[in-house]
């Protein structure tokens, strides 16, 4: 029997990620066992719900690699957890994939530590190459003051300049907001602003985008991949939401996949049994538990056993691997394993997602 | 309390630092150990505030986020050692205590509650936006506080999370022997004086603001000794630390155990930090059962579970 | 010469109130002058001010010599004046003995430092304290209840443990708001004999009692307080046949406190 | 009218009452008198069932009263006056006086609060003040006016003389007199035993938790040992 | 002018959900000394059943009205389990059981619906309502009217209605609320009914524009918690008064200074009121004298 151990944040601020990334874990494990396993061994999943405190995370972290003597970990939803999670796995010599945005978990390269999600700079990069294309330069920022918004807050504001684009406006509000119309006038009322970017996930974008529509802003909308799923436009409603962009992941859009597109298949299989499984549409954040989960797998599956250095050494060679959040070739110097081309830029038209390119 | 109370409660601590180890099947059970022993450091000091003194604070975490993020902080900036960061940010938790709590401490019952929560909400916004220096709500590294390798070099083969195990313990003994001279000296029956008849308690010549305000401030500085030990044991810190929730937390351990005793202090702590790593085989149901643990212990002992429980065993022997 | 504590046209006023109004008088060592007047006269009030409960909107309150007025309680304590309450203020989350240990605070109180860290000094402090207190207990007949919850005694026992707790800070001046409330005739002629007692000691005392055989017996000096003004004083004898005293506050009952227990029977 | 049977009433494990004997005719006033801490108050706070009974029986008006709880005592016609005033001190004085009447619509109330008012000018004055603004003894008017506004059959009082100028106490001892005209049954606990003895029809000395001696009031003035006891005399 | 405008709309809107919740606190608050904190669990079961009821056809006034009774019927039952079976413990104590209550229904909610977040239609229409060059929405003036309403009603209880006296009896003086013939195991049942009720409303009134989810309750609890404290604990008035004040700091903070800092801002002027004013706004002071 090979132990992995998860530790993810079901509940609390960040369960809006969390959530489907647990249950992407226990329906993978399930049917990876049904299957018969890795090399003829089963899999059990010890998965624990850290609520998204990083203090909590560590020391489940610390109870999967003592007590429960797992091979790896999964998990940390959130940067902080991810970040507290690292010194238990780089002691404990486990190797570790995170689920967070952040870069400073892969950048500098710790041995033990991966990660599946785009960095958050891989978004902004994203976003502002589609700007360009626009012709928009001049952009205002609203983000939310959660780790997620202020971290990709900072990294757009790194790469702005790079990428040709002048941030002038620049606002944000907690994760609980109800009303944003005061930035939003402030960002409207900014001479020379061309296009707003939403950094942020939950609540925020969807309180935003309708808010945004009430003031009547008329230019063009960016959000973030943290609002890659259908809830979204549910929630800010379709005719809010109309013209909205944002980077996302092959997920989304798996019927827009060209058939020769290395992810086609295994997005529309992960899509059609979380659908089966759960009645919901599965989120871009499953997908990274899906993308970790088939990384380890098939890891140990190369390594031949759960030993948990040779894991890791397998890890590192991963090489051509389609998941949902792009394709995965991982070094020694490289624990991330694909480029800014895994991400698609996405338009909401007539309540449903397009692509772009 | 009697000198043997006192007494009492010192051995039962200490025994329990050193003997539980015995009992241990793995590291982790030193890793919540040690938790136990940082919250219930952190308690204490809400048992000397609410306890002795009768006032109420939810924004006590606040100071635990100072105490941690000097440990972060402070040897980079100043290059001080993390452990006499540690005392820097009691040093600082303590001054901002001392600043604040003259106007707030002017404030009774719910007032106060709802000022000491805007105070902590404060220290906690401005470690999660003030990211030039905290790196924002995603958090800090913590440098290696580097006792447990000095121990290495002088022989004394420890790993990590014993070591914190066993560190936290001593800290939170030496917090607990502190707070229970404290009750039995004149100041800590002034302060009890105070919690009973501010009025009466000015009569016979206690100076009441002076009182509060060294209690507010002791109790700061034990919560932010309890945020230093936990973000070096961690070697990671988040704005989480200075939350709202955190603050809760600790004045919920403090309620639950017994508000006015030291040991009760532990005991709280120790029923919910363990609480919800018990709980984890319950799944989904762990909140439920959590809240209903929280309800279930007020309901049938209200005074919280130590005095209650000292209640019922008094009753056995008549 | 002037007197230990002196009232200089104390007044205060509540909304419209005048709940007390131009009030002076004086008290000296040793003597018991006390405050009488119908219900909501401003006893209570004049007391509050001079104790520094109430900052006194007019006059002005010396002790020893020194302009009080209005200030803090702690600071009037430790000047040497201490009080009890009508309504009262007991701790009622500590032991009757911590109550009276209480008392001894000023003299108890020493640095934080050796507080924290218990050091001898500070046991030595609290020693001192207790066995005073004991002994103060002792004295207002509390001796057996020293160990138990001070929520737990009755009324009667209450109103002494604060005169235990007033006496304890050795004051120079003593405010006594209506200690004999609450207890029977004979519990009153004890209270009676200790208050005499802590006058002859050379304290001043200030005292408002409803019950006038106490007042009459032990009064050196009588003030009495209508609607917030003074309308008499003087000797016991004196005040009790003043008319105006008899009408507002007395009643025809008056005379029976000449006249023995006579009319009683 | 009140009829107690070994009533025992303990606080926590101390016992304080130890098998009370007592009744109270109907239209009778009668007087409780003992030393601090003998258990009067606790007494009344039995018969207004704000104390748990341990032991023995309480009949009021032929029902057995130990079960009602006590907020529905009021309604079989027992009215307190407890010990402490115990006043609502944030509402008004009329406040005070209106709830006092909780169970009544109609307008008796106001003929009630007048005559309260009449009983005790200063409330009147006093009347939109918050009750906890009011002087010691006027809070100890308005205890007693508001028990009389619950339209007892019979009235508890826990010291009512206590805090009161000696003009209002010699009144209120006519004011207990009085309720026998109005057919009011009065069961009085007073430190001042001497108006109250001299008031009531009987009493009972109560010491450390036990009838120690009862009587008509007459016999018991008259008698040595409460003289020297409870009289000073 | 206009953006002076949208940011007073602004905070209108987020200060009437405040206004709604620290109302919701104002009943049990008067009955019993205790804030409860399950409060904002009340508003979360309000939207979510709503939500969820309407989800499975039913017209979206039935849904409310079966949310607001379902709710209410929660706070009665969170009275008759825990809080009288407290009776007599420490204000604390009972505070600590409406923390553990807050968490158990969100534990409940967690399991019985889901942890999306959630959103019925504007009761009318979404189109935006334009006022003085800003705008809106329609739901925000139901939000207004609600606030109201509420205060209003309370008003009205508390000032003209003898049960409204006997609650405030309650909490002032419980032996003596008895000995007068209050039933105060029922006037606490009627509070938290009524205090359910409230918070109920006004996850109906909210969630069109606020959203809902199961975990929403901590957050309105604390907002609501401070207006009532800036307004003054258990007025009325000082609750309306105190959520509307407290969404016009942050909505004008977030507009003219930073919105980084608008929830700081609301606490310093919460402090600098309670420096000046130790009961808040509207608070009585509480008359005990010595
Ligand atoms: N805080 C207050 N607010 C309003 N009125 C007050 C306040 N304090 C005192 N008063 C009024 O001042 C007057 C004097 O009250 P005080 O308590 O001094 O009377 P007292 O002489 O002590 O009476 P008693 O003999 O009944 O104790 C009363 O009419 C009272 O109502
Ligand atoms: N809350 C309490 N807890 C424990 N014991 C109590 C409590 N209240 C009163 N007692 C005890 O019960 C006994 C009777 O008290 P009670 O108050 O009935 O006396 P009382 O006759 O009314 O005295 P007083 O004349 O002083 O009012 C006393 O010994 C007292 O110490
Ligand atoms: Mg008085
Ligand atoms: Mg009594």
């Amino acid at each position: 029997e090979i132990r992995i151990g998860a530790t993810i944040s079901e509940t609390g601020p960040a369960a809006f990620l969390g959530d489907p990334e647990a249950k992407t874990l226990e329906m993978m494990v399930e049917k990876l066992n049904a299957a018969g396993g890795i090399n003829g061994e089963q899999v059990e999943l010890v998965l624990y719900d850290d609520g998204g405190d990083p203090n909590k995370a560590r020391t489940f972290a610390t109870r999967l690699v003592e007590d429960d003597e797992v091979v790896a970990i999964i998990g940390g939803t959130t940067t902080g957890a991810t970040m507290s999670i690292i010194p238990v796995a780089e002691d404990a010599e486990v190797p570790f994939i995170s689920l967070a945005g952040a870069i400073e978990i892969i950048d500098p390269v710790k041995d033990w530590v991966f990660k599946t999600p785009h960095t958050d700079r891989m978004a902004c990069a994203k976003i502002f190459e589609d700007m360009k294309a626009r012709g928009i330069t001049r952009i205002g920022m609203i983000s939310g003051t959660d780790g997620f918004g202020a971290s990709m807050r900072k990294q757009c504001l790194e790469i702005a300049p790079e990428a040709g684009i002048e941030v002038i406006a620049d606002e944000s509000y907690g994760p609980t907001d109800a009303d944003m119309t005061p930035q939003l006038t402030n960002i409207k009322n900014r001479a020379g602003v061309q296009a707003v970017l939403n950094a942020g996930f939950g609540q925020g974008p969807s309180v935003v985008t309708r808010n945004y529509q009430q003031l009547a802003v008329g230019l063009p909308l960016y959000q973030s991949h943290g609002v890659a799923s259908k809830g979204f436009i549910d929630l800010a409603g379709s005719g809010a939401a109309e013209g909205v962009r944002l980077p996302g992941t092959a997920l989304l859009v798996g019927d827009l996949l060209a058939d020769d597109d290395p992810q086609k298949p295994v997005v529309a299989a992960y899509v059609a049994e979380y659908q089966a499984e759960y009645g919901e549409a599965p989120s871009t954040f499953g997908g990274y538990a899906h993308d970790a989960f088939a990384i380890l797998t098939d890891a140990i599956t190369r390594a031949g056993s759960a030993d948990p250095e040779e894991i890791r050494d397998a890890i590192e060679t991963t090489a051509g691997l389609a998941g949902t959040t792009g394709v995965v070739t991982m070094t020694p110097e490289d624990h991330l394993g694909f480029d800014l081309s895994a991400f698609r830029m996405l338009e909401i038209r007539d309540g449903g997602w397009t692509l772009v390119d | 309390m009697t000198m043997t109370t006192k007494r009492a409660t010192l051995l039962i601590l200490a025994a329990i630092v050193i003997v539980s180890p015995f009992f241990f099947p793995s590291n982790y059970y030193y890793r919540v150990g040690s938790l136990i022993f940082v919250n219930a450091l952190a308690v204490t000091g809400i048992v000397i505030l609410t306890g002795y003194a009768g006032q109420v604070s939810l924004g006590h975490a606040g100071f635990a986020g100072i105490g941690g993020y000097a440990c972060a902080l402070a040897p980079v900036h100043l290059g001080l050692h993390p452990g006499l960061a540690a005392l820097f940010g009691a040093a600082l938790s303590g001054g901002v205590a001392w600043l604040v709590g003259r106007p707030i401490l002017r404030l009774r019952g719910y007032y106060l509650a709802v000022a000491s929560l805007g105070l902590g909400i404060l220290v906690a916004m401005v470690l999660a936006n003030e990211a030039w220096l905290t790196r924002g709500p995603d958090g800090i590294e913590v440098p290696d506080l580097g006792l447990n390798d000095a121990l290495e070099a002088i022989g004394i083969d420890i790993r990590n999370t014993q070591f914190w195990y066993f560190f936290s313990g001593l800290v939170m003994v030496v917090g607990a022997w502190i707070a229970l001279n404290l009750h039995d000296s004149p100041t800590g029956r002034a302060l009890r004086a105070l919690h009973g008849s501010e009025i009466a308690a000015r009569v016979v010549g206690i100076d009441v603001a002076r009182l509060k305000l060294r209690a507010f401030v002791i109790s700061a500085v034990y919560a932010s000794l309890a945020g230093s030990l936990l973000a070096l044991q961690n070697k990671f810190i988040t704005p989480d630390v200075a939350g709202f929730m955190h603050s809760i937390e600790m004045v919920t351990m403090a309620v639950l155990g017994g508000a006015g005793s030291v040991l009760g202090a532990f005991l709280g702590a120790a029923i919910l930090t363990t609480l919800p790593q018990v709980l984890t085989v319950f799944q989904e149901y762990e909140q439920i059962l959590l809240g209903l643990v929280m309800m279930l212990v007020m309901i049938f002992m209200r005074e919280g579970l130590l005095p209650s429980l000292a209640r019922r065993v008094r009753g056995r022997e008549k | 010469m002037s007197a230990l504590l002196e009232i200089r046209n104390l007044g205060i006023s509540f909304g419209g109130l005048r709940a007390v109004h131009d009030v002076s008088f004086a008290a000296n060592p040793g003597e018991i002058v006390s405050v009488i007047g119908p219900n909501g006269a401003g006893k209570t009030t004049l007391f509050n001010m001079i104790s520094g409960v109430y900052r006194p909107g007019a006059g002005a309150v010396v002790l020893d010599g020194r302009d009080v007025t209005g200030m803090d309680p702690f600071l009037l304590a430790r000047l040497g004046l201490s009080r009890t309450f009508q309504n009262l203020q007991i701790f009622q989350n500590m032991t009757v003995l911590e109550n009276a240990v209480a008392g001894f605070h000023l003299r108890e109180s020493g640095p934080l430092l050796a507080d924290l860290l218990n050091l001898p000094s500070t046991r030595r402090r609290a020693r001192a304290a207790e066995a005073g207190a004991r002994a103060l207990l002792e004295r207002v007949g509390l001796a057996n209840a020293a160990e138990r919850e001070a929520g737990a005694l009755s009324y009667g026992a209450l109103k002494r443990l604060e005169i235990a707790r007033a006496l304890a800070l050795e004051p120079r001046v003593l405010l006594l708001d209506e200690p004999a409330a609450g207890c029977n005739a004979v519990e009153t002629e004890e209270i009676d004999h200790l208050i005499a007692e802590v006058a002859a000691s050379g304290v001043a005392i200030l005292l408002v009692e409803h019950d006038m055989k106490m007042v009459m017996r032990i009064s050196n000096h009588i003030v009495v307080l209508d609607h917030g003004e003074k309308i008499a004083e003087g000797k016991p004898e004196a005040v009790s046949r003043d008319p105006k005293v008899i009408a507002a506050y007395l009643g025809p009952d008056a005379a029976a406190l000449h006249e023995g227990e006579v009319a009683h029977a | 009218m009140l009829e107690v049977e070994g009533l025992r009433s303990r606080y926590g494990r101390i016992e304080v009452l130890h098998g009370i004997d007592l009744s109270v005719a109907s239209g009778e006033i009668v007087t409780v008198v003992g030393a601090n801490g003998a258990g009067k108050t606790t007494l009344l706070r039995c018969l207004s069932g704000v104390q748990p009974v341990s032991g023995g029986s309480v009949t009021f008006r032929g029902e057995n009263f130990v079960s009602v709880p006590a907020w529905k005592r009021l309604g079989h016609g027992l009215a307190q006056s407890p010990e402490g005033r115990q006043i609502f001190t944030n509402l008004t004085v009329e406040e005070n006086l209106r709830l006092g009447a909780f169970l009544y619509a109609d307008d008796r109330v106001e003929k009630d609060m007048g005559d309260a008012f009449a009983m005790f000018p200063i409330l009147k004055e006093k009347r939109n003040l918050a009750a906890g603004g009011l002087s010691g003894g006027q809070q100890q008017m308005l205890a007693i006016a508001r028990a009389l506004m619950g339209r007892p059959a019979c009235l508890l009082l826990d010291e009512p003389s206590m805090g009161l100028a000696p003009i209002i106490v010699a009144q209120i001892f006519d004011v207990v007199r009085g309720l026998r005209d109005l057919a009011i049954t009065v069961l009085l606990v007073e430190q001042n035993a001497f108006g109250a003895l001299r008031v009531a029809d009987r009493g009972y000395v109560l010491e450390t938790g036990r009838v120690t001696m009862s009587g008509a009031a007459e016999e018991l003035i008259a008698d040595p040992r409460i003289r020297e006891a409870y009289l000073g005399i | 002018m206009s953006e002076l405008m949208q940011f007073l709309m602004s905070g209108v809107t987020v200060g009437a959900v405040y206004a709604l919740v620290a109302l919701g606190f104002t009943i049990i608050y008067n009955a019993s000394d205790v804030v409860n904190f399950a409060q904002g669990e009340f508003v979360m079961l309000g939207g979510m059943i709503t939500t969820f009821a309407h989800l499975a056809g039913l017209p979206l006034p039935l849904a409310a009205l079966i949310a607001i009774a379902a709710t209410a019927a929660v706070g009665v039952a969170l009275d008759k389990l825990a809080i009288e079976p407290a009776r007599g413990a420490p204000v604390v104590s009972l505070i600590i059981i409406t923390i553990g209550a807050s968490i158990f229904i969100r534990g409940v909610a967690q399991l019985v619906f889901d942890k999306q977040l959630h959103r019925f239609p504007a009761f009318t229409g979404d189109a935006p309502i334009a006022l003085l060059g800003a705008t809106i929405l329609p739901q925000s003036l139901w939000m207004l009217a609600g606030a109201i309403a509420v205060f209003i009603g309370l008003w009205a209880f508390f000032t003209r209605t003898l049960t409204g006296r006997a609650v405030l009896a309650t909490s002032n003086n419980r032996l003596a609320a008895q000995l007068v013939g209050i039933n105060v195991k029922w006037v606490m049942t009627l509070s938290f009914a009524l205090s359910a009720a409230i918070g109920a409303l006004a996850g109906v009134l909210a969630t069109p524009v606020t959203n809902t989810s199961y975990d929403i309750g901590i957050a309105l609890a604390l907002k609501g918690f401070a207006a009532a404290m800036l307004g003054g604990m258990g007025n009325p008035k000082g609750a309306l008064v105190g959520g509307i004040l407290l969404g016009l700091i942050e909505a004008l903070t977030a507009g003219y200074v930073s919105s980084v800092y608008k929830d700081a801002a609301a606490f310093v002027v919460i402090l600098v009121v309670l420096f000046a004013m130790p009961q808040g706004l509207f608070g009585s002071k509480t008359t005990d004298r010595v």
